[in-house]
């Protein structure tokens, strides 16, 4: 008879789920007592992110803490969700990455409420008395350097198209506008095309195809992250204008840094998230030993590099 | 055949099982897990998910599928959230239409109504397959939506509307509230009225339908108007539990609801499935998703097992068909 | 047979008399329905209808309101005129930080830079030299005191937080958030260009000599010969 | 077993469960070299359920398989193919956006030598098969454009072409026209004179006379009688698979014909794509109240589309007149046809007619919900009590109301079908081969009903490719071929002869 049998399998499924779940948590498991800490990122579908999260993951761990990783998934829902459980659970602090400056700021106050502190990290939330402290990039300033460094590449004549990220995202607009603060300034500069390709490398390869059929005289194309570069590339390659067009990226990501060394993109913006990620655990760790001052912001200067500074730079921060 | 109806009725309650194993295993592993803190945590992240799957559930039981559900319910939170927070210009009037929160929730619900309606149309009028013509209004949805927020989240919506998403009556969150009636309308309207009970004679057979004198594509537009006009729903809570309005809201919620319908035992062929059983669904992969994040499992092996739940799920009831029919 | 009358019961054609009953219900029961909806919609209202040029009022106040809050130009302004004067009395000699950054970068940004938060260090430096050479957006100088370095001065179109955080004073903490605070840095640099770009543009030509203090970002290291130790961004400055 | 080097493949003590049921409990036959055994039994008497398990669709819970007296074990279909053992199982397993020739040798295509099928070579092979069955179609041809009986023969190739030593044939003939009937018999003569040995499933007696050898009858699971064939009688046949003495023979009381009911004038539908012009063409017809109307035609004649044409089915391409006592109507919907008095039993149930994932009484229910309401809302009670005399006037053999409809044999989904449709209280009952594959004894009961719900004043329309049906039935009959009414008889000028005469076309370039 088929009944009991698949009683049977439904019943060892659920406990293998389980297992599994119980040999994962005990890897993630070394310190005992209640000293969980929770680090919630946007996304773990970008290789920063993943390095975000996992450097401040491991700080945690290294100062004594059982640290544990949520991914949001780029949805404030879903983050709302991971709030409502680490919240329930009696997590002792929040290192967050969020999903959005205005729509987490729900999030970080309901944590407050509970007693929970919120240490930001990369990204902005758009309050003051909500998280504990925010350790911050400068996306806006990162992109100023890059826009005067354009210039000088460019001279101040030229036509250039811009490849922008996920025109949800703050940050997308952080940084065009601080590029856009420099090179607007120089009239004889022209953006013959504004474009999203969602921080994504294929999604930037077909767009830029797609432009260049329309704008094949550009001397230029800036990103709006380092995956849409090394894709502005690709396509540059295939149209037989790599080297003539001059790629700009922003993060800082290992093969766009090698990238800018071998000459194919001429600069990116180095971003720390390992300093971030690293300072926002060393801050939490501070709370609950009993500090209560911080500073509400720590912007995190981000660091141009190009061909002439390369060397110094690699795996997400200084070498 | 005398033995299929104990079949039958194991069927109904093989989800049951299944959840009761991961509850009593749950609360004997994390002393988190059976707290009344934790168990509200649960119900009030389920709502969501419920809300767009009860519509699913319809769909599917009338034998077709809507990708569109994550998209309308971005669609309707953005609605929402934009006339609530600056009106509506009449441009040729010299006026401008200042929403109440009441004019402003009955504009999201209506605006996921007529998508679905859209939908259902494509589906009728042009024999569009359910799975093309709901994968467009996808788009279109996600697009409007843009278009209506610039791209930029509609946030600081009030506090009277965001009682929708944060407020309580005696005790149970408003999202658990509305998730209730909800459900209780439309197990009454699955089980105890004709409407339903034509659905379920569309996804059982629709040549048979037709030919005992249904009306077919009237039945088949009023559930896909009430799966967007649910997901309408969703997307109120969305927006009022986050005070803010994400143009990408919803992104891939589709997926989570017709996981929930399907490990609910409901046939993606359709004409055999239950409200009920989506209950189960979405508490099933809610209690999962909260079990697993207590006992700190990394988030790779989360969706991992999740998808092993559904697969196991699915074959469950494909060897339980199949014991059935022979 | 009675069983075939059963089926005669049973197949007799459907009770027209009901559906007539129904067809009779149905004008009251959609005038009940709207009746309903009109009372209902009287106390709970979707919209309100207002006109735009009231709106327009309303939106001026609110902009007002809002750009009382927090306006970097105004902000600027003050700090440009009050605070920065004072600080530019204490800002590092030039005679003093060359030889420094010459000897040990490191240990000049740790002795005399400024920053805010993590990251770029800046000085805030003051001084005097003989123009060298200019092109479009520098001067090249010979600072007195260290007559072996160079130091360039900007004169083109200023970018950047360097005058922003070169002083040390301003903390973004005390602005409502890092998008106001970049707004400060451009207003600052505004102010830059209009009030000391074109006096520098129009005075300061080879043989020259400037006074000035200002802002630079700290190097690295010391530069090779020839090249600017410095590239400095005056905030204050006199041609002799 | 081993005694008899005649027999190729033998089942003893075969038992097997299904969940709360025995299907068979140690049923034991066997096939010989060059025979044809008839498995014979009402449905539900675990036919199917053995051919399941001889062809590894199921394995057995108990019992012993032989072939050529050795012990064998079918794990799965493509393991008894490959020992020889083919099925062409009752309901069609074709693909229908391929070929003919594709469907015949799926999974068997002939290769070229870079792996790539060799299509000459496919369609020749195909085309040879074809031929064998004198069945005129190109082995190109898709087979969603085919006719259902030339789909069954497509089926029949695909066995026949794997060169089976055990052939198996559940009800083959079910929607063949009589020339196609004989076309297959004389393939199955072939084939046993080759030494094959076919298991061969059916509800028609007369076909049993023209080819088979022995016979086996089963009842509930278990063999009842085995016999050579030229032993049995039909009688005593007929009184084993029922298990009591059976009448076969049906007397039909004489018709009380009342006033007009339903008049077509010049019905034409015309053809969708391909094929003829009018599926329909020109029929006018007239129907009065207590009588059985017998339509009579080959497979493809036109007589479903006829039925459906008058359902409102095709409304936007439908022309003609149709008038209801007297009063011209028009119906652009099955549900108009269906308010005006009109139910459609049609003819694939599966397809067209059953809700299979819903209860018997939801199946019953469904065309008069609105019977059984409650301020508004479906009642169970209410359901129960409005069903229920239906579901026991037609003996319909279920534990409960709350059955699965999928769970009832083929006699007893029918009468479910008629029972919904008399529960809406119709005027005229359009049946489509009302007994396509339905045991004889649920087959003289459906006769019985059709009977007395003529005597009871609706007026009824009997479509049928069984001329003894017919015959027993209709009060008037009318032949169609082609889309064309070619003849009308009353009951007493209606003969076998003529009938046919009239159905058959009389060019035979497009032999149905």
């Amino acid at each position: 008879m088929k009944i009991p049998r698949l009683l049977r399998v439904l019943a060892s499924i659920c406990l293998v789920a389980l297992t599994l779940s119980k040999v994962a948590a005990a890897a993630d498991t070394k310190a005992a007592g209640n000293r969980k800490v929770a680090v919630v990122v946007s996304t773990l579908n970008n290789p920063w992110f993943v390095v975000l999260a996992e450097t401040a993951r491991d700080r945690a761990k290294e100062l004594g803490f059982d640290a544990t990783i949520f991914d949001s998934q780029n949805d404030p829902a879903k983050e709302s969700q991971h709030f409502d459980n680490l919240i329930s659970s009696g997590y002792r602090a929040v290192l967050f990455n969020c999903t959005d400056a205005k729509g987490s700021i729900a999030n970080v106050r309901r944590a407050k409420a509970a007693n929970i502190p919120v240490f930001c990290m990369d990204r902005e939330i758009e309050a003051n008395d909500a998280a504990t402290s925010q350790i911050l990039s400068d996306n806006y300033s990162g992109c100023v350097a890059l826009g005067q460094f354009f210039v000088e590449q460019i001279g101040e004549t030229g036509k250039y198209v811009e490849l922008l990220g996920i025109v949800a995202d703050t940050n997308t607009w952080n940084r065009s506008k601080g590029f856009h603060s420099v090179v607007d300034r120089f009239p004889g500069l022209k953006m013959v095309a504004q474009q999203s390709a969602e921080f994504d490398r294929s999604k930037a390869l077909e767009v830029l195809e797609a432009l260049l059929q329309r704008n094949p005289d550009i001397n230029a194309v800036f990103c709006g992250n380092d995956a849409m570069a090394m894709g502005a590339y690709q396509a540059l390659l295939a149209a037989g204008k790599a080297g003539k067009v001059k790629v700009f990226g922003f993060d800082g990501a290992d093969d766009v840094v090698k990238a800018v060394a071998e000459g194919k993109i001429a600069a990116t913006v180095m971003q720390f998230p390992k300093t971030m990620a690293r300072t926002a655990a060393e801050n939490a760790d501070k709370y609950i030993k009993g500090e209560r001052k911080f500073p509400q912001r720590t912007p995190v200067a981000v660091e141009l590099v190009t061909k002439a500074n390369v060397n110094k730079f690699g795996d997400y921060g200084r070498k | 055949m005398s033995g299929s109806k104990f079949t039958f009725s194991f069927r109904k309650f093989q989800s049951l099982f299944a959840l009761a194993i991961m509850v009593g295993a749950l609360a004997l592993l994390s002393d988190k897990f059976f707290t009344p803190d934790n168990s509200w945590n649960i119900l009030r992240q389920i709502s969501v998910n419920l809300c767009l799957s009860i519509g699913m559930t319809l769909v599917i039981l009338s034998g077709g599928i809507d990708l569109s559900v994550g998209a309308i319910l971005g669609l309707a939170g953005a609605v929402t959230a934009g006339l609530l927070k600056n009106g509506l210009a009449l441009r040729g009037l010299e006026a401008r239409l200042e929403f109440t929160v009441t004019g402003a929730i009955v504009a999201g619900i209506a605006v996921g109504g007529a998508a679905g309606w859209f939908n259902g149309f494509a589906i009728t009028r042009f024999r569009l397959p359910p799975f093309v013509a709901t994968l467009g209004m996808l788009s279109i949805a996600r697009g409007l939506t843009m278009l209506w927020t610039g791209g930029f989240p509609v946030t600081s919506l009030g506090s009277t509307f965001g009682f929708l998403g944060t407020g309580a009556i005696l005790g149970m969150p408003m999202p658990v509230w509305i998730m209730l009636a909800l459900v209780g309308s439309f197990v009454v309207v699955t089980q105890r009225t004709r409407f339903g009970r034509h659905i379920y004679a569309v996804g059982g057979n629709e040549r048979a339908a037709r030919l005992t004198g249904l009306n077919v594509p009237r039945i088949k537009l009023a559930v896909y108007t009430l799966a967007g006009a649910l997901a309408g729903v969703a997307g109120l809570i969305v927006t009022a539990r986050l005070d803010s309005a994400q143009p990408n809201a919803g992104l891939g919620y589709e997926l989570d609801s017709i996981a929930a319908v399907v490990i609910g035992g409901t046939s993606l062929s359709g004409g055999r499935g239950s409200i009920g059983g989506t209950v189960l669904g979405c508490l099933i992969i809610g209690v999962l998703n909260n079990g697993l994040f207590l006992l700190n499992v990394s988030p790779f092996w989360q969706q991992v097992i999740k998808g092993l739940v559904i697969l196991v799920a699915v074959a469950i009831d494909k060897l339980n068909a199949r014991g059935r029919e022979s | 047979m009675a069983a075939s009358e059963q089926v005669g019961r049973v197949s007799a054609p459907p009770s027209n008399r009901r559906a007539a009953e129904r067809a009779g219900q149905r004008p009251a029961r959609l005038l009940a329905a709207t009746l309903t909806l009109a009372v209902l919609l009287y106390f709970f209202p979707l919209f309100h209808v207002v006109s735009l040029q009231t709106q327009a009022a309303a939106a001026a106040t609110a902009a007002a309101s809002a750009s009382a809050a927090f306006d970097p130009v105004t902000a600027a302004a003050k700090f440009w005129q009050i605070d920065l004067p004072a600080a530019a009395t204490r800002a590092v000699e030039l005679p003093a930080l060359a030889p420094a950054i010459r000897a040990n970068a490191e240990s000049a940004k740790t002795q005399f830079s400024k920053s805010a938060g993590l990251g770029t260090a800046y000085f805030f430096v003051r001084g005097s030299g003989k123009v060298l050479s200019r092109d479009r957006n520098y001067l090249r100088l010979a600072p007195a005191g260290a007559e072996s370095e160079i130091v360039a001065l900007r004169i083109g179109p200023i970018f950047g937080n360097t005058v922003r955080d070169g002083s040390g004073l301003l903390d973004v903490n005390s602005f409502p958030g890092l998008q106001e605070f970049n707004a400060l840095a451009a207003a600052l640099n505004a102010l830059v260009e209009k009030s000391v770009g074109p006096l520098l543009r129009e005075k300061a030509v080879v043989g020259t000599t400037v006074h000035f203090a200002g802002c630079a970002e700290a190097p690295e290291g010391a530069a090779e010969a020839g090249e600017p130790l410095l590239t400095i961004i005056p905030v204050q400055a006199e041609v002799l | 077993m081993s005694a008899d080097p005649n027999i190729v493949l033998a089942a003893a003590g075969i038992t097997k469960f299904f969940p709360g049921v025995r299907a068979l409990g140690g049923v034991s036959i066997r096939v010989r070299r060059g025979r044809l055994l008839a498995l014979l039994g009402e449905n539900g008497a675990g036919k199917s359920t053995l051919m399941n398990i001889l062809s590894g669709v199921f394995l057995p819970d108990e019992g012993t398989l032989y072939l050529d007296g050795r012990t064998v074990s079918f794990p799965n279909p493509s393991a008894a193919l490959a020992a020889g053992i083919a099925i062409v199982f009752q309901e069609l397993n074709l693909i229908p956006h391929l070929s003919v020739a594709e469907n015949i040798f799926l999974g068997r295509e002939p290769r070229t030598r870079f792996g790539l099928i060799d299509y000459p070579q496919l369609n020749a092979a195909a085309a040879a098969v074809l031929k064998r069955l004198a069945l005129a179609v190109e082995p190109t041809a898709l087979i969603a454009d085919l006719r259902v009986g030339q789909q069954q023969l497509v089926e029949i190739a695909r066995a026949v072409s794997v060169d089976a030593r055990v052939l198996i044939l559940d009800e083959p003939t079910s929607s063949l026209s009589a020339h196609e009937v004989d076309v297959l018999f004389s393939v199955i003569t072939e084939l046993k004179s080759r030494g094959v040995a076919l298991i061969y499933i059916t509800h028609k007696f007369d076909e049993l006379a023209h080819v088979c050898d022995d016979v086996t009858i089963m009842r509930d699971g278990c063999v009842v009688g085995e016999s050579l064939y030229a032993d049995l009688t039909r009688d005593a046949l007929v009184r084993l698979m029922a298990g009591r003495e059976a009448k076969e023979t049906f007397q039909k009381s004489p018709a009380v014909l009342g006033d007009e009911l339903l008049r077509a004038e010049a019905i034409c539908l015309p053809g969708a794509g391909a094929g003829r012009p009018f599926l329909v063409e020109n029929i006018s017809f007239a129907l009065r109240r207590g009588e059985v109307l017998g339509i009579f035609g080959l497979v493809g004649a036109g007589r479903t589309e006829l039925l459906e044409t008058l359902f409102g089915l095709h409304a936007k391409r439908a022309t003609g007149q149709l008038s209801l006592e007297g009063k011209p109507i028009n119906f652009t919907s099955p549900a108009a046809a269906l308010a005006a008095g009109l139910a459609l039993a049609p003819e694939d149930r599966k397809r067209d007619g059953l809700v299979l994932p819903m209860s018997v009484a939801a199946n019953a229910s469904l065309a008069s919900l609105e019977r059984t309401l409650h301020a508004g809302f479906v009642s169970a009670t209410r359901e129960t009590a409005y069903i229920t005399p239906y579901i026991e006037r037609f003996r319909v053999k279920t534990p409960s109301l709350d059955q699965l409809i999928v769970n009832l044999s083929g006699g007893n989904q029918q009468k479910v079908i008629l029972a919904k449709w008399l529960a809406t209280g119709p005027k005229i009952l359009l049946l489509d081969e009302p007994t396509r594959g339905i045991d004889v004894n649920a087959k003289r009961e459906i006769y019985a009903f059709i009977d007395e719900l003529a005597r009871l004043g609706l007026g009824l329309i009997v479509v049928s490719s069984e001329l003894s049906e017919i015959l027993a039935l209709a009060d008037r009959v009318f032949v169609m071929c082609e889309g064309r009414q070619t003849a009308e008889f009353t009951r007493t000028d209606a003969t076998p002869e003529k009938i046919l005469a009239a159905a058959f076309p009389t060019k035979t370039a497009s032999a149905a």
